[in-house]
């Protein structure tokens, strides 16, 4: 049976796997806050996460990759706000396109890198307290032990918080997604916020591929982000748009994603003299399946958003009204 | 003009496609005056007020502001030069709080970073620091001071709002203060109200008077637009009419009468009296025993409510908004689920029954906001036209849908009940129609149907005057066809006009009953404010709403 | 890598088109691990002698690649590109394309289009092409086919596949000794006989040399993910693993492993820059070596339809360079290992349940693990 | 001094510009495409005739682009539909998952002549994607969860579950490879005689034909397009839009079934694990495309499809990696949607002191 080890593991796991959905996911909620669907996160972690790497290879230095990741994410998502905001365009239909774009290029781009490595980030424990905050046991290590973009994910979650309920701009960004006519009388300049709101979501799905290419993986490798980019504007939702439950979507995905990699050398089993085992055991055999678990992170998502919609008083104050809806003074 | 002008401007001119809504308008605001700006809809007042504001840019004209050339070009130049406005759909964010709501756009920042901290020295001298300045205004937010403010405020004009709500719980009358007490917290110099009556009872439009009267009496200048004439001679010291997107006059409103002011603005003699023929009312198309529902907060709207309309009977209900009048309405046409009682319409029991089972019923309905509940702004007139009656056999037999049928349908319509400026019915959005031939149109659909029993809610609410006239017509006649109509309505006058018998609703109950001939006004006002003196004025004159257009 | 290539183009070059005919010579060599008995499965037809006559002796051969995936720079693709440049460059009278990123059900039409556009030759190189090369090698009989690593042939179509299981045998002797904790984890992608046979041979190689070493297995449920990967290294690694094998196309198992200073060992394209101290080998494809004698054969109209599944003998799989910390006496014992393989001293699978078993069941029917391997394969 | 954009709403398109524009945004996009193919040494006009006129001009290019457009329009409509009354089924890849492994089931192990096995088929395909999608629709129609994640959630399920099976209960017997055994000849849609086109097409047409009629001229129909305008007006006139978000999602997941079925019984004739063709989502682009009309959905899905085809070919006949192909993809898609704002606003640049950048257009409220 599954020791401290298991769960130091676990814990671990899960918190490296959380960042980069933190990371893109706050994004993302900033980007919707103000009105503006971005489905273009995906190609956007992708060019953030190939052009830190190519940075890094060539000057060494991963904190000017991590920048370059960032104006790169936030170079792509000035493209998507310029259509979205500026042209009207159809939000979705730009979001879908900009991903294919992204694939294409760091394919293309990333062919001659994709066997490389770099000293990216390295783990590393806070300043003065961290050697005691890394005794504490299970979570000790996985929170504590980490790399400066893991930090720094987390305290996003905080800032993000801070910067849309207690600052003036994050109170105009949250306005212009709510009634972008209201705002504009109010003195707002919509077109503004709108372009800050997408472009600081380009520059943190940037963030999140520098962060697999520079501190998880340090390497390059085409298509590397594998759907997490989707996985952050499903969390969105899930979190219902607002950052504290970002935190909470991103670690229940990567407990569950780390379940099914920790959980495979485990046999449960039943012996053969058990009651029922010849029936449980083959239903235990499918529930623990690879493939079947790998399922899980999807489901669990699912399960606890339906729990708190069905729960939730004011489900219909959750979405930015103004969400995908485009703004011109015309529409007055 | 004269000399003492606060804003004057000059010659504006707008033109839409098609439209000269503003043609060379002229016009200028005193310091302190309570300025009307009397027109019918259409007439191009709202489209005027804009250009002061900033929305709209004119083609031509000047804005001039204590002596000098303005230029307004977004509304954050006009609160930047003093100007203030109550839109008449309000300017309002229901998830943020009111104070939030109010200092949107100004950047107050925390306490710390204020301007006017009280401690000096180093600490000061950093925190007034230019750049540390701007940097607290944009990522900063300070509430403490400006909640206070925005509390002393509404503490002056009487204003009994919790700054810390959001506003999606307050009611139309709260969220209009709200929407002064924007204005008011930027020190405006000029506060543009568009029809700021047109959601409130008449002892809140009292209460809005008495604070605009003690605004001016500060110094502050109002423009108020509206098409209510009794509003312009109770409350305005000057007023300019608007026709036509052309300027007629302005004049001192104690030297003209209410008739001279209605030939201005309608440019002939209006005569608008109903001829309301005595009607017996027949057998009952509609009870309700005691009734009971909530609100979308949850929170009990109807506490037991008994109601009976005949057939061929206009029932009148009276009451400030927010006490259970859409709750009622939408329970009586079965979009509101009921938490107790009973409805029975033309003797069948409909309790609980989905809206088609009403429709089915001969139940026909007119919501309050036509846009959000009466159509889909962004379909063809045609397909709103058929919204009722679209399972009808004459539209189509089986699963089909006979769209030419629906058509020639949608044109009947058009033609019977004047709704104008259709072009073609299948082509034309919705949404492209003017409020009140919009209105006429969603009328058209419901009577059209020759229901038992019609609920109509505010029919007649930022509707224009012509078309006014032709919508209560259409409901008298409609009645003396034998339809009961349940009328629900916040201007009063409509009620005493309209209704056969008329009924007060206060806090999901009623209070009072009474025919409009033995109706006491001032008793009507008190109950409708739960039978309180409130100081509550008639502020109804005796000659009644007649004169109103 | 390079030196090995440079001996194996320098052997190709003496060998001339002999190779070739040993090649497709094929099961019948010493090094075949099976019995041999036919690898004739699902009715296809193997008939070695028949040729296709295509461009007589002298002509120019126009030969088409065809790609899954894109090609990286690592991985199962990039082997493949590698040897098409090789015998590019090596034979003048050779031209070559070829297509990356093409879908089994986008297949047909561009193998469509090499054959109008004048190709005589279309190498497919994933599963998946399996079917729409078989169903058209019918209709385009002027036309050679070969499919890599399926079961079908037709008489203008053959297949081949490399024996990558002797390669992870090596590694996994090296693996054997060089584990302190006796303990091995292996990162999988899909539970496909391809991938067990592989990771059995690992492990049997690792247990000839060490008999108390013991494996796990972590499945990604992906060919590429590298986030995935490095997780399940973590998991294998404080689970007490001190080597890792891989099959993901990616250098994140590599890269992860030598973080947690483990071993680090994977397959298809050599890894060595990405392992730093901690790499170990890498079980690698040298396809110019089938590649070469197959299109020599063609030029000389002398190719036939064939089934070709060769090993280390042949050179088509092979190891790539040592990792920079591995013990001298290690890389002794895995050459003598390799010796013996090719000799056919030593098997793969002797003492194993598999042992005697046919190639067609080694190729296509292996779905348990050998002993030492926790767990059992995911059943379905 | 400064450079002012001047945006002027139009207030009618002028007919040259309803097509021309998009014309144009497409030209626009080839012209910046055709600097990354001039920069790796290929010659843009000979690409681009490869690419357009190859692809229409012979009957290789018609034959493929039909066999590829086939499954767009059903997952076009599977988006389309649902999109009508203003949901967004963003996971018709999922039900495209579900749909081929329930009809190859039906294919493998139905012993039926060609005539009803393909039906039949079909039939199981359409009830399992549309059974697949039914919890997202119930979830939304109910309790209003967003569709869009609940949606996008199953076609993760969904793909692990296809790979399941199709490597346990219906891997192909006798050898262990992730795939199921081949559909017997009476499982596999035949081409059409004489033309040679995939007979697809032809159930894809009735499908695009069923759905036009039903969008436009019957009462359900009706009920969609005006709760996809006001639900709230639409619940007030007594429509259900419970029943509507259910039929809407539930048929576009047939319609994915569809499309699954199609590819597997047209194209790959068995399915295997790693069969994820990304139908499902091109559909989105392409329904919003052609969300005016099923009718545009079939023409949008088809010059999708000649951008696939024709894109492949770039690389089979001029060896363009294919990276540049899918760039080259998705700049004309991102082209294309700027066309709607030339169509919708005239833009003018002015070099004085703007008088205001300001819209006209709409009539303000109250406006006669």
């Amino acid at each position: 049976m599954p020791g401290a080890g298991f769960f130091a593991g676990l814990a671990n796991a899960t918190v490296n796997a959380s960042t980069v959905l933190i990371l893109a996911g706050l994004g993302e909620l900033i980007s919707e806050r103000a009105g503006v669907l971005n489905l273009g996160v995906e190609g956007m972690m992708l060019v953030g996460a190939l052009t830190g790497f190519i940075t890094t290879v060539i000057t060494g230095n991963y904190w000017l990759g991590l920048g370059v990741a960032i104006l790169a994410g936030g170079a792509m998502s000035l493209i998507h706000a310029f259509l979205c905001i500026s042209l009207n365009s159809d939000q979705a239909v730009s979001g879908i396109m900009l991903t294919l774009l992204g694939t294409g290029l760091t394919t293309f781009f990333g062919n001659s890198y994709s066997g490389n490595s770099v000293s990216g980030f390295p783990e590393r424990t806070l300043p003065i307290v961290g050697d005691l905050l890394v005794e504490i046991p299970i979570l000790g290590p996985a929170l504590f032990q980490s790399t400066v973009t893991d930090y720094a994910a987390l305290l996003l979650v905080p800032v993000v918080w801070l910067f849309l309920y207690r600052t003036n701009i994050g109170l105009e960004l949250i306005s212009v997604g709510e009634d972008p006519e209201t705002a504009d009388t109010m003195g707002v300049d919509v077109f503004k916020m709108r372009y800050l709101a997408v472009i600081i979501g380009g520059a943190l799905a940037g963030a999140a591929g520098a962060h697999l290419s520079l501190a998880f993986n340090q390497i390059w490798s085409a298509s590397m982000t594998a759907g997490r980019g989707w996985i952050a504007v499903a969390l969105v939702i899930f979190a219902r748009w607002r950052p504290e439950r970002i935190l909470l979507g991103a670690y229940l995905f990567g407990l569950f994603n780390a379940l099914q990699l920790y959980s495979q050398a485990l046999d449960f089993s039943l012996g053969a003299g058990t009651p029922l085992a010849g029936v449980l055991n083959p239903v235990i055999d499918f529930v623990m399946n690879p493939t079947i678990m790998s399922t899980y992170p999807y489901l669990a998502t699912l399960l606890v958003l339906v729990i708190t919609v069905i729960r939730a008083e004011n489900r219909e104050l959750a979405q930015p009204s103004a969400l995908v809806q485009s703004y011109s003074r015309e529409t007055d | 003009m004269s000399e003492d002008a606060f804003v004057r401007l000059a010659d504006i001119t707008k033109t839409f496609p098609g439209v000269v809504a503003n043609d060379e308008i002229s016009m200028s605001i005193r310091k302190g005056e309570i300025h009307g700006l009397l027109g019918e809809n259409g007439a191009g007042k709202s489209t005027l007020m804009k250009i002061l504001y900033g929305l709209y840019s004119s083609d031509g004209g000047d804005v001039w502001i204590d002596g000098e050339r303005a230029a307004i070009e977004s509304p954050q130049d006009a609160i930047d030069a003093g100007i203030g406005m109550v839109h008449q759909h309000f300017k309002l964010i229901p998830r943020l709080s009111v104070a939030k709501n109010v200092v949107l756009g100004m950047r107050e920042p925390a306490s710390a970073f204020r301007a006017d901290g009280d401690d000096d020295g180093f600490v000061s001298s950093l925190t007034t620091n230019r750049l540390v300045q701007g940097l607290a205004a944009r990522f900063t937010l300070g509430l403490d001071v400006p909640e206070a403010r925005i509390q002393s405020l509404a503490d002056d004009y009487g204003f009994d709002i919790d700054v810390t709500a959001p506003v999606w719980q307050l009611d139309v009358g709260e969220r209009q203060r709200v929407e002064i007490l924007k204005a008011l917290y930027r020190d405006v110099d000029l506060l543009i109200l568009d029809e700021p009556t047109a959601v409130l009872t008449p002892t809140e439009a009292e209460r809005l008077f008495e604070t605009l009267r003690k605004l001016s009496d500060q110094g502050l200048s109002i423009i108020i637009i509206t098409h209510k004439l009794k509003e312009v001679k109770s409350i305005t010291d000057r007023v300019t009419v608007l026709r036509d997107g052309s300027r007629i006059d302005t004049v001192e409103t104690a030297d003209v009468s209410r008739a001279d002011l209605a030939r201005m603005m309608v440019g002939r003699d209006v005569l608008f009296q109903i001829d309301k023929d005595e009607v017996t009312a027949g057998e009952p198309v509609l009870k309700a025993l005691d009734l009971r529902t909530d609100d979308d907060r949850g929170i009990e709207a109807l506490s037991g409510v008994d109601l009976t309309v005949h057939a061929g009977e206009i029932v009148g209900i009276a009451g400030v908004s927010g006490n259970g009048q859409i709750e009622l309405a939408e329970s009586l046409v079965g979009i509101r689920p009921v938490t107790d009682g009973t409805i029975r319409i033309d003797g069948g029991d409909l309790t609980g029954a989905p809206p088609r089972a009403f429709i089915e019923h001969g139940v026909s309905f007119v919501p309050e906001d036509r846009h959000k509940h009466g159509c889909a702004e962004s379909l063809s007139v045609m397909h709103n036209a058929i919204l009722k009656g679209y399972t009808d056999e004459a539209f189509g037999d089986g699963l089909r849908l006979d769209y030419d049928a629906s058509a020639d349908y949608a044109e009947t319509l058009v033609e019977n009940f004047d709704v104008r400026g259709v072009s073609d019915v299948a082509k034309m959005q919705a949404g492209e129609l003017s409020g009140g031939n919009l209105q006429k149109l969603i009328l058209a659909r419901e009577m059209d149907r020759d229901p038992k029993l019609l609920v109509a809610n505010q029919p007649t609410r930022g509707v224009d005057v012509g078309a006014i006239e032709y919508i209560r017509e259409g409901l008298i006649e409609q009645r003396d066809q034998g339809t009961g109509i349940l009328l629900l309505s916040e201007n009063l006058d409509e009620i005493f006009d309209l209704s056969d018998r008329i009924l007060v609703m206060y806090e999901g109950e009623f209070v009072y009953e009474v025919t409009p001939e033995a109706a006491d006004r001032r008793r009507i006002g008190l109950e409708m404010n739960g039978g309180e003196a409130g100081g509550a004025e008639p502020q109804v004159a005796v000659d009644g709403g007649r004169s109103e257009s | 890598m390079s030196k090995q290539i440079l001996t194996r183009r320098d052997a190709l070059k003496a060998a001339g088109g002999t190779a070739g005919i040993l090649g497709l010579a094929g099961c019948s060599g010493g090094s075949s691990e099976g019995s041999s008995d036919s690898t004739e499965t699902s009715g296809s037809t193997e008939t070695a002698g028949s040729t296709a006559t295509t461009s007589s002796s002298g002509e120019e051969v126009n030969a088409a690649f065809i790609y899954q995936a894109e090609v990286g720079d690592v991985g199962w693709d990039r082997a493949h590109e590698d040897a098409r440049q090789i015998v590019t460059e090596e034979y003048d009278w050779l031209n070559t394309e070829f297509s990356e990123a093409v879908a089994p059900g986008d297949v047909q039409r561009v193998i469509e289009q090499y054959i109008s556009s004048g190709m005589d030759v279309i190498f497919g190189t994933t599963f998946g092409y399996m079917d729409p090369m078989a169903n058209m090698a019918p209709d385009y009989p002027d036309t050679i086919f070969e499919h890599c690593s399926g079961f079908r042939t037709e008489e203008n179509m053959g297949r081949y596949y490399g024996r990558l299981y002797q390669a992870r045998y090596l590694c996994g002797v090296a693996a054997g000794l060089l584990t302190e904790s006796n303990q091995l984890g292996y990162v999988a992608a899909f539970p496909i006989p391809e991938l067990i046979r592989q990771i059995n041979a690992f492990v049997e190689g690792a247990r000839s040399v060490n008999p108390d070493v013991t494996a796990e297995i972590r499945w990604t449920n992906a060919w590429v993910d590298p986030p995935a990967v490095t997780q399940a290294v973590n998991a294998l690694t404080s689970n007490g693993a001190d080597v890792i094998n891989n099959h993901q196309t990616t250098t994140a198992a590599t890269q992860t492993a030598a973080e947690n200073e483990a071993w680090a060992f994977t397959y298809t394209t050599s890894m060595a820059e990405a392992g730093g101290d901690y790499y170990g080998n890498s079980a690698v494809f040298n396809w110019e070596e089938f590649y070469g004698p197959t299109l020599e054969a063609i030029h000389e109209g002398a190719w036939g339809s064939d089934a070709y599944w060769d090993g280390l003998d042949a050179g088509v799989v092979g190891l790539g360079d040592w990792g920079p910390q591995i013990p001298d006496d290690v890389i002794s014992e895995v050459e003598t290992v390799q010796e013996e393989l090719v000799s056919g001293d030593r098997t793969v699978w002797q003492d194993t349940q598999f042992e005697g078993e046919s190639d067609s069941f080694l190729f296509s029917e292996m779905q348990s693990y050998v002993e030492g391997i926790n767990g059992e394969v995911p059943s379905s | 001094m400064q450079v002012d954009v001047d945006l002027e709403a139009r207030t009618e398109v002028p007919r040259w510009m309803a097509y021309g524009t998009p014309v144009f945004t497409v030209l626009a996009a080839l012209s910046v495409s055709a600097v990354a193919l001039a920069a790796l040494d290929v010659d843009p006009i000979a690409a681009y005739e490869i690419m357009f006129v190859q692809t229409l001009t012979t009957e290789f290019g018609l034959t493929e682009t039909i066999a590829k457009g086939v499954p767009l329009i059903f997952t076009g409509l599977a988006v389309y539909l649902p999109l009508k009354a203003q949901l967004w089924n963003i996971g018709a890849e999922g039900q495209l998952f579900i749909g081929a492994v329930a009809g190859t089931w039906i294919g493998l192990n139905v012993s039926l002549p060609i005539f009803a096995l393909l039906p039949l088929m079909f039939v199981g395909a359409g009830v399992a994607g549309a059974l697949w999608v039914a919890i997202p629709a119930w979830l939304r129609a109910k309790w209003g969860i967003n569709e869009i994640i609940t949606t996008l959630l199953f076609t993760f399920v969904a793909a692990d579950l296809k790979n399941y099976v199709v490597r346990g209960p219906m891997q192909a017997p006798g050898a262990n490879f992730p795939q199921t055994a081949q559909l017997p000849a009476a499982g596999q849609l035949p081409v059409i005689p004489g033309i040679g086109f995939p007979s697809g097409i032809v159930i894809a047409v009735v499908f695009v034909a069923l759905t036009y009629l039903l969008v436009n001229h019957t009462r359900l129909g009706y009920e969609i397009t005006f709760i996809g305008a006001n639900d709230r007006a639409a619940e007030q006139a007594g429509m259900s839009t419970y029943r509507i978000y259910l039929f809407v999602l539930m048929v576009g997941g047939a319609f994915a079934g569809f499309a699954g079925i199609s590819e597997i019984s047209g194209v790959q004739t068995r399915l295997r694990a790693f069969f994820a063709p990304g139908y499902g989502f091109t559909a989105i682009p392409i329904a919003l495309l052609g969300r005016n009309g099923a009718f545009r959905v079939l023409l949008a899905a088809l010059f999708f499809a000649v951008i696939f085809v024709g894109g492949s070919s770039l690389q089979t006949l001029l060896s363009v990696p294919a990276a540049i192909v899918d760039i080259i993809q998705a700049l004309i898609i991102l082209f294309l949607i700027t066309a709607e704002f030339f169509k919708r606003y005239r833009v003018s640049l002015s070099l004085e002191r703007d008088p205001g950048a300001e819209p006209r257009g709409k009539r303000p409220e109250g406006e006669i």
